[in-house]
């Protein structure tokens, strides 16, 4: 499971329409805009592969004319382990 | 050819600095010494009765086909008879080490204070416990415990006394050990020739 | 991954944008503070699992799962602290190999005594379990019926454990492994001061002056009691340690007098220091002549052994049956003795004589008669299991006593004989409880008839329920066993196949008798559950809930945490489930049914448990007494039997106490405190005992009673050195003794389940002198066996580390389950406390 | 259509005497492995190390004289086993002919051979142009780099004692050298790395000058020009000298350093010409001999001289340099 944060500059004149079109994207959320255009943006993705997809696709979103990637968090599904003990048997 | 021949002696020279986790069987000649005689014949490999070392191989970034130990996973026993440099037949391992606990394979440092479960007042010293020569090479020097009235045991290592068999690395509670046996040219400071910290002998009349 | 992590995730990036932006995002530090992923874990207070110093952990739980501990800065005991054992508690529990289902031996579907562990349920483990109790019972009454307690139970596992067997099953064949451990303390205190546990308690260290540590490696086995007394030392310069033991350990490293003494001659060493005092005029005469009297107990009393050992059959007291069948004397007995004919006696204990027994310089005896006989200086005397381990263990014990009784140094702070335990609970179930094969609840015993009726009285029993006759002790369940007096054994919470002493002759042939059924009850596949024919999985520590009594009287309890993986069962459950499995009718005789009718046709759950006292507090008490820690609290035993279990038998039990000078508080106060040293009275704990202005049942005016003997004085006893039974000779030409390392406890059951610990210990080595090794053509490392008349264990020599012997004696860990080191030891016991002595026997060690 | 090689020979005198001297080859190598594998494998400590330095039932060290010889250009001066070891292990090339090295007892021989065996399968045309003199040009700079960095920087890359070694001890990425050098020899060039390029095998041809032990084509008259000898011998300019010297008054003797011993030309020849056999069982091998030492200053135009044949002006030695 990967999730990434961005901070995404849209021309502020179609700051509107680019959000909405952003807030479309599959696990991605806005969390904050400001006035200036630079929007707050998480990507939620089940892989990397997944998450550049997604990148890709909020590049091309009419607007969108730089995005910066802030925060990388990637790990296994699976549970954590139980401690293993040495096994004197 | 000169072109080869380059290549492989700048090979040369980046495998001498030895990565910091491997250590050397006891006896070992400083690095670049230890690289002109080693005949990489395993030898000592072989008369290791605790198997713990093994010849580096192609890949590493130890020189390939030299005998090494990680202390983390297996350190030296310290055998008193050094089976080991007996066998080495080129005098990479040094014929005139015949007192294991002469061996300099390497120093451990308590390199991380912060992690130590000492230094956070619990009674672990398992390194001190697990050296072969515990009172000797590491101490406990015990001190007041800020947080309350028990007392602390801090590990102290005695760069005189240890041999960095790497048995305090290896039993390192921690997920990542907070002492370490390395090479001494990482560990050892060096202080500048001028300075003597131990005077010869006091001179009373100038004290007077 | 849970929703919430994946939230705190999400909002960990979007304040990382934010900062990297410099936005204000309204809301989001408080969002992140209430999902961080810390803020889910629910913190709980409880004990340390491993020895008898009872330090504080907190008890961090995620998810039904116990993810952290730490030292309780607010325990008293340890202040936050731990020692690496404690630092792995959160790992104890999850163990790779951890038991989750009743494995009984089976071939064919049916049990088979040579068959294999096959997983049953629990109604067909308790099935095969009734019928080998019964089919024991019915054949040769209740004493052929037993079962192995221990000093790691909870309080309340050892009453409905002690209830189960003394009350219930008519036997009184109920022994801790707290045997092995305490029972020469307990036996010196009791024919001291007739009273059990220590007078003072840890905060002796803080006022000392000099410590004097008795056969005891506390630097290794009670790290954090040890840090006090370092703590003490380094705070206060005059501060003076001696350290006496028959080998050179991590404790003597921070002696400022070392003796290192020949094994059994501590008996003279403190002869000698009693001689000292009395030469040097430093006896306290006016305490003496106001709170002493002088014993002098009988000495030939054996060594424990078997009857037929040449040895017993030359002994006068050791109470074996003699030649007429009537018992050879009484090796507790003493009589009444004066000061001058104890003077007498210590004399021959001149310098000269006890240096050329004991080995220890005449200058350093003097110097350890010197801290004891200086008026100004305080000394607590610290030991364990060099004094209790001992053929002469409560002569040991009583010996210590008498030297701090000649000065008056007890029972006042910094002054003090101090006896510290083994175990979590060794104090707390398994004497306090009274789980010994001889004792009931608060330091009654069941041969006194007035104790057994008090104990019937509480327990709601009609009288002559509990039977007089002692039963047997630890290492007497293994020859009964052996004997096929013994043929339906239980063993719960203790590795003993282990533990105890010479397994091979004495131990194993009992258990894999045919004749014999053992049923043992642990978490782990022990070597113990290994031997047995129905092993139960056991629930453990916070899996349940629980109380433990540490060295210093202190009680502490703690909160159930989490579920027990499958269908692990506390000890608890499985006790008072098993007793439903009995009618009264079929294990109580006639006579006494016909006194109490109103248990006819009943189960023995509803006489001991369901008796109205014990099930007095309903199930909305567990919410209740525990909802300031956890809410909608509630704990599995209570759920499973309807009625708060602890509570009813811990209140039950408290009754013995109360009044008694044993007072415990209330149950409920113990679940909000850091546990409380008893005599709790009016909800104060009792620090130093016998002394007025600390001791509530000293009254004003008296100064210092002690109380446990009804002439108020406590006795100095007359005993002398006497030799060991098995010196080395020309073939076992070396003493063998055994104990701990600070890595493992508890034969390593679960701390050799702590990858990190295994690393750091993994094996037994025999600690050697390198001169001994020399002289045998053996160096560092080598393979060899240590052999003893009754078996060899193959382990490799060490001659550096931690442990330095003297020429003569080599020294090997018991926690190695791959090198059972008591298939070697000899099992010898005190024949008055009938603690088995672990520390000397001789041996041999060849290369292998 | 041409037959098979060695085809002949098998059909005159069976199989197993048309490959005696392979097989036995092969066995020597195996045995040799297995003798190292008894200790770590079984417990069966009859030799232990590897072939840079080993140590026979406890007494007799074997070591080999180019490592250590790369070891004293480093600037190290062995201890006395090791020198024993090497004295021992160059006094026995020295009378075997020290590139039976190669061909007895060299792991890589096998990779190298089986490589010869499918560029032949696959028939693939002789490309690149390595001269045969370059591995004296390898063995020349591995000393100087050895003397450049002081440490015995060959040693890292070495694949005849690194495969020797990773069998023993572990060969990590190793191996890739390994199938390097089997890809050169399939693809690149015929014997490419033991004909052209080994230093080792450089090395010991260089003591094998005055070897005794020594193929030879006792009976080249009954030669049919079959061809098969040439074809299997990974040095094949050896031969022809002796093979075809006769009327040069060369003697039958193969003398070349280069030659392996392998046997492998014996087992091939359906005529029996060659056997082994000793450097002076034929008189005229003095002068050869005598000659091919000097033959570097000018010692052609003596032999040239000698045996009055102008055409044979052409040494061996030179012959095979031109190759």
């Amino acid at each position: 499971m990967t999730i990434c944060s961005l901070l995404i500059h849209v021309l502020p004149a179609c700051a509107e329409q680019a959000r909405a079109q952003l807030e479309q994207l599959p696990g991605v959320e806005v969390h904050a805009a400001t006035a200036e255009g630079l929007l707050i943006v998480t990507v939620e993705a089940g892989d990397d592969p997944e998450m550049n997809r997604t990148f890709e696709q909020l590049r091309a979103i009419p607007g969108v004319h730089a995005t910066t990637l802030v925060y990388h968090h990637s790990e296994r599904l699976e549970d954590e382990s139980p401690a293993q003990g040495e096994s004197t048997l | 050819m000169t072109l080869v021949g380059a290549g492989l002696a700048l090979h040369a020279s980046q495998v001498r600095a030895l990565p910091s986790q491997v250590i050397r069987a006891p006896g070992a000649r400083a690095e670049p010494e230890f690289l002109a005689a080693c005949l990489r014949c395993g030898m000592c490999v072989c008369d290791c009765p605790y198997h713990i070392l093994e010849l580096a191989t192609l890949g590493q970034d130890i020189a390939t086909g030299t005998p090494y130990f990680v202390a983390r996973s297996r350190p030296c026993e310290m055998c008193v008879d050094i089976p080991c440099v007996k066998a080495c037949p080129s005098g990479a391992l040094d014929p005139e080490l015949t007192d294991i606990n002469q061996a300099r394979m390497g120093l451990a440092i308590l390199s991380d204070h912060e992690t130590c479960l000492n230094f956070l007042g619990l009674r672990c010293e398992v390194c001190y416990r697990a050296c072969p020569l515990s009172d000797k090479a590491i101490t406990l020097e015990p001190q007041q415990n800020p947080r309350s009235l028990h007392a602390m045991f801090i590990p102290t290592v005695h760069s005189d006394q240890c041999t960095g068999c790497g048995k305090c690395e290896h039993a390192c509670v921690l997920e990542t050990a907070a002492i370490r046996v390395l090479p001494r040219r990482l560990t050892k400071g060096e202080l500048g020739g001028h300075y003597r910290p131990d005077l010869p002998e006091r001179i009373p009349e100038i004290a007077q | 991954m849970s929703t919430s992590r994946r939230r705190f995730i999400k909002l960990s990036a979007v304040a990382a944008a934010a900062a990297a932006a410099d936005i204000t995002i309204p809301g989001l530090d408080e969002a992140l503070a209430q999902n961080a992923p810390d803020a889910s874990i629910r913190w709980d207070k409880g004990a340390c699992r491993f020895c008898g110093t009872g330090c504080g952990v907190l008890v961090g739980v995620r998810d039904g799962r116990v993810v952290a501990t730490q030292g309780d800065p607010d325990a008293a005991v340890n202040r936050g602290l731990l020692c690496v054992k404690g630092y792995f508690l959160a790992k104890i529990m999850y163990g790779a190999d951890r038991l989750t289902r009743p494995l009984l031996r089976m071939k064919d579907g049916k049990f088979d005594k040579n068959g294999e562990f096959t997983p049953v349920s629990w109604t067909q483990a308790f099935d095969i379990m009734e019928e080998k109790c019964k089919a024991a019972l019915k054949a040769k009454g209740p004493s052929s019926v037993g079962m192995f307690a221990s000093g790691q139970w909870t309080i309340w596992e050892g009453i409905a454990g002690a209830k189960f067997m003394k009350a219930g099953l008519r036997s009184n064949n109920i022994d801790p492994n707290a045997r092995h451990c305490m029972a020469s303390a307990v036996a010196g205190f009791m024919r001291t001061f007739g009273a059990d546990e220590p007078m003072g308690c840890y905060d002796d260290t803080e006022h000392a002056d000099a410590f004097v540590v008795w056969g005891s490696n506390m630097a290794e086995m009670h790290p954090i009691l040890w840090s006090g007394v370092t703590g003490r030392r380094l705070s206060t310069k005059h501060v003076k340690i001696a350290v006496l033991s028959t080998f050179t350990h991590r404790t003597s490293e921070a002696a400022d007098l070392e003796i290192i003494f020949k094994p059994q001659t501590d008996l003279a060493i403190l002869n000698y220091v009693c001689n000292y005092i009395i030469q040097s005029g430093a006896v306290n005469e006016a305490f003496v002549k106001q709170h002493v009297t002088f014993m002098k107990g009988v000495t030939d009393i054996g060594y424990g052994l078997r009857p037929t050992h040449r040895l017993e059959q030359v002994a006068g007291n050791n109470g074996y049956p003699g030649a007429d069948g009537k018992p050879k004397g009484d090796p507790n007995a003493a009589t009444p003795t004066t000061f001058e004919e104890f003077k007498q006696h210590v004399s021959e204990y001149t310098a000269d004589k006890v240096a050329e027994l004991s080995g220890v310089p005449k200058d350093k005896l003097e110097a350890l008669a010197r801290i004891y006989a200086d008026p100004k200086t305080k000394v607590v005397s610290f030991w364990t299991m060099g004094f209790n381990q001992h053929t002469r263990g409560t002569w040991a014990n009583n010996l210590i006593y008498d030297v701090h009784l000649l000065l008056g140094k007890i029972s006042e702070p910094g002054n003090g004989p101090f006896s510290i335990t083994g175990q979590p609970s060794a104090c707390g179930t398994a004497r306090e409880v009274g789980t010994f094969a001889h004792r009931l609840p608060a330091d009654l015993v069941v041969a006194n008839p007035q104790h057994r009726a008090t104990a019937e009285e509480i327990w709601k029993l009609p009288a002559g329920a509990i039977p007089g006759q002692i039963g047997f002790h630890a290492v007497a369940m293994d020859r009964a066993l052996k004997d096929r007096n013994l043929n339906f054994y239980w063993v719960c919470c203790t590795n003993n196949m282990q533990a105890g002493p010479n397994l091979s002759q004495e131990r194993f042939p009992g258990w894999r008798d045919p004749a014999n059924f053992v049923v043992v009850t642990d978490a782990y596949p022990t070597v113990s559950a290994q031997a047995a024919d129905l092993v139960l999985p056991a629930a453990m520590w916070m899996e349940k809930e629980g109380a433990y009594g540490n060295a210093e009287r202190r009680s502490q309890f703690w909160r159930q945490q989490v579920k027990a993986p499958g269908e692990a069962r506390s000890d608890l459950w499985q006790i008072m489930e098993f007793s439903k499995r009995f009618k009264t009718e079929e294990v109580w005789p006639e006579d006494l049914l016909a006194k109490a009718p109103q248990y006819r046709g009943k189960t023995l759950f509803d006489v001991l448990y369901a008796n109205g006292q014990v099930n007095r507090f309903p199930l909305a008490d567990v919410g209740k007494v525990n909802a300031h820690a956890i809410k909608g609290y509630s704990n599995d035993e209570s759920t499973a039997f309807g009625f708060y279990v602890q509570k009813g038998l811990f209140e039950e039990y408290a009754g013995f106490g109360r009044g008694h000078a044993h007072d415990l508080g209330s149950f409920d106060q113990y679940h909000r405190v850091r546990g409380l040293r008893w005599p709790v009275v009016d909800g104060k704990e009792t620090l130093w005992r016998y002394r007025e202005g600390y001791d509530p049942y000293v009254k004003q005016g008296e100064g210092v009673k002690f109380y446990g003997r009804p002439d108020g004085r406590a006795v100095i006893f007359t005993l002398p050195y006497q030799p060991p039974p098995e010196p080395p000779d020309n073939e076992y030409d070396l003493w063998l003794a055994t104990g701990r390392v600070l890595e493992h406890w508890h034969s390593g059951s679960m701390t050799r389940r702590v990858p990190e610990l295994y690393r750091a210990v993994p094996d037994a080595l025999v600690f050697m002198n390198p001169k001994d090794a020399e002289a045998r053509g053996l160096k560092q490392g080598d393979v060899v066996r240590v052999i003893s008349r009754r078996g060899e264990v193959q382990t490799r020599v060490e001659t550096r580390g931690r442990n330095r012997p003297p020429v003569g004696l080599v020294f090997v860990p018991w926690f190695d389950e791959s090198r059972l080191i008591n298939k070697v030891t000899l099992d010898a016991t005190c024949p008055i406390s009938k603690q088995n002595d672990f520390k000397k026997c001789a041996v041999k060690v060849v290369k292998a | 259509m041409k037959q098979g090689i060695g085809a002949e020979a098998i059909r005159g005198k069976g199989w197993l005497a048309a490959h005696r001297w392979l097989l036995a080859r092969r066995v020597m190598q195996f045995a040799v492995l297995a003798l190292f594998l008894a200790g770590p494998w079984f417990g069966y400590w009859i030799v232990k190390g590897n072939l840079t330095y080993s140590l026979t039932l406890g007494v007799l060290p074997l070591a080999d004289p180019y490592v250590l010889l790369q070891s004293l250009a480093a600037g190290h001066s062995p201890a006395r086993n090791a020198l024993i070891g090497a004295a021992v292990v160059l006094i026995a090339y020295f009378v075997l002919g020290g590139r039976s090295y190669c061909a007895w007892v060299c792991p890589v021989n096998v990779v190298t051979d089986a490589a010869h065996w499918l560029r032949a399968r696959l028939g693939v045309p002789d490309g690149a142009g390595i001269s045969r003199s370059t591995r004296y040009w390898i063995l020349a700079m591995t000393l100087a780099v050895a003397a450049f960095t002081g440490s015995m920087a060959w040693e890292l890359v070495n694949p005849v004692s690194m495969l020797n070694r990773g069998i023993l001890f572990g060969i990590g990425v190793g191996w890739t050298v390994i199938v390097a050098v089997f890809l050169l020899d399939v693809f690149v060039a015929e014997r490419a790395w033991c004909g052209r390029l080994c230093p080792v095998g450089a090395f010991y041809s260089a003591i094998a000058i005055f070897s005794p032990l020594r193929v030879v084509a006792v009976a080249r008259e009954r030669c049919n020009d079959c061809a098969d000898c040439y074809a299997v011998c990974p040095e094949p300019l050896v031969i022809k000298p002796a093979l075809k010297g006769a009327a040069r008054g060369v003697g039958p003797v193969i003398l070349s350093p280069l030659c392996t011993n392998c046997g492998r030309c014996i087992d091939v020849c359906s005529k029996h010409v060659f056997a082994f056999g000793a450097r002076f069982s034929k008189g005229v091998a003095y002068e050869h001999v005598h000659r091919d030492s000097a033959g570097h200053t000018g010692g052609a135009g003596a032999v040239a001289a000698r045996v009055g044949t102008a055409g044979c002006a052409r040494s061996a030695d030179a012959a095979w340099r031109q190759h």
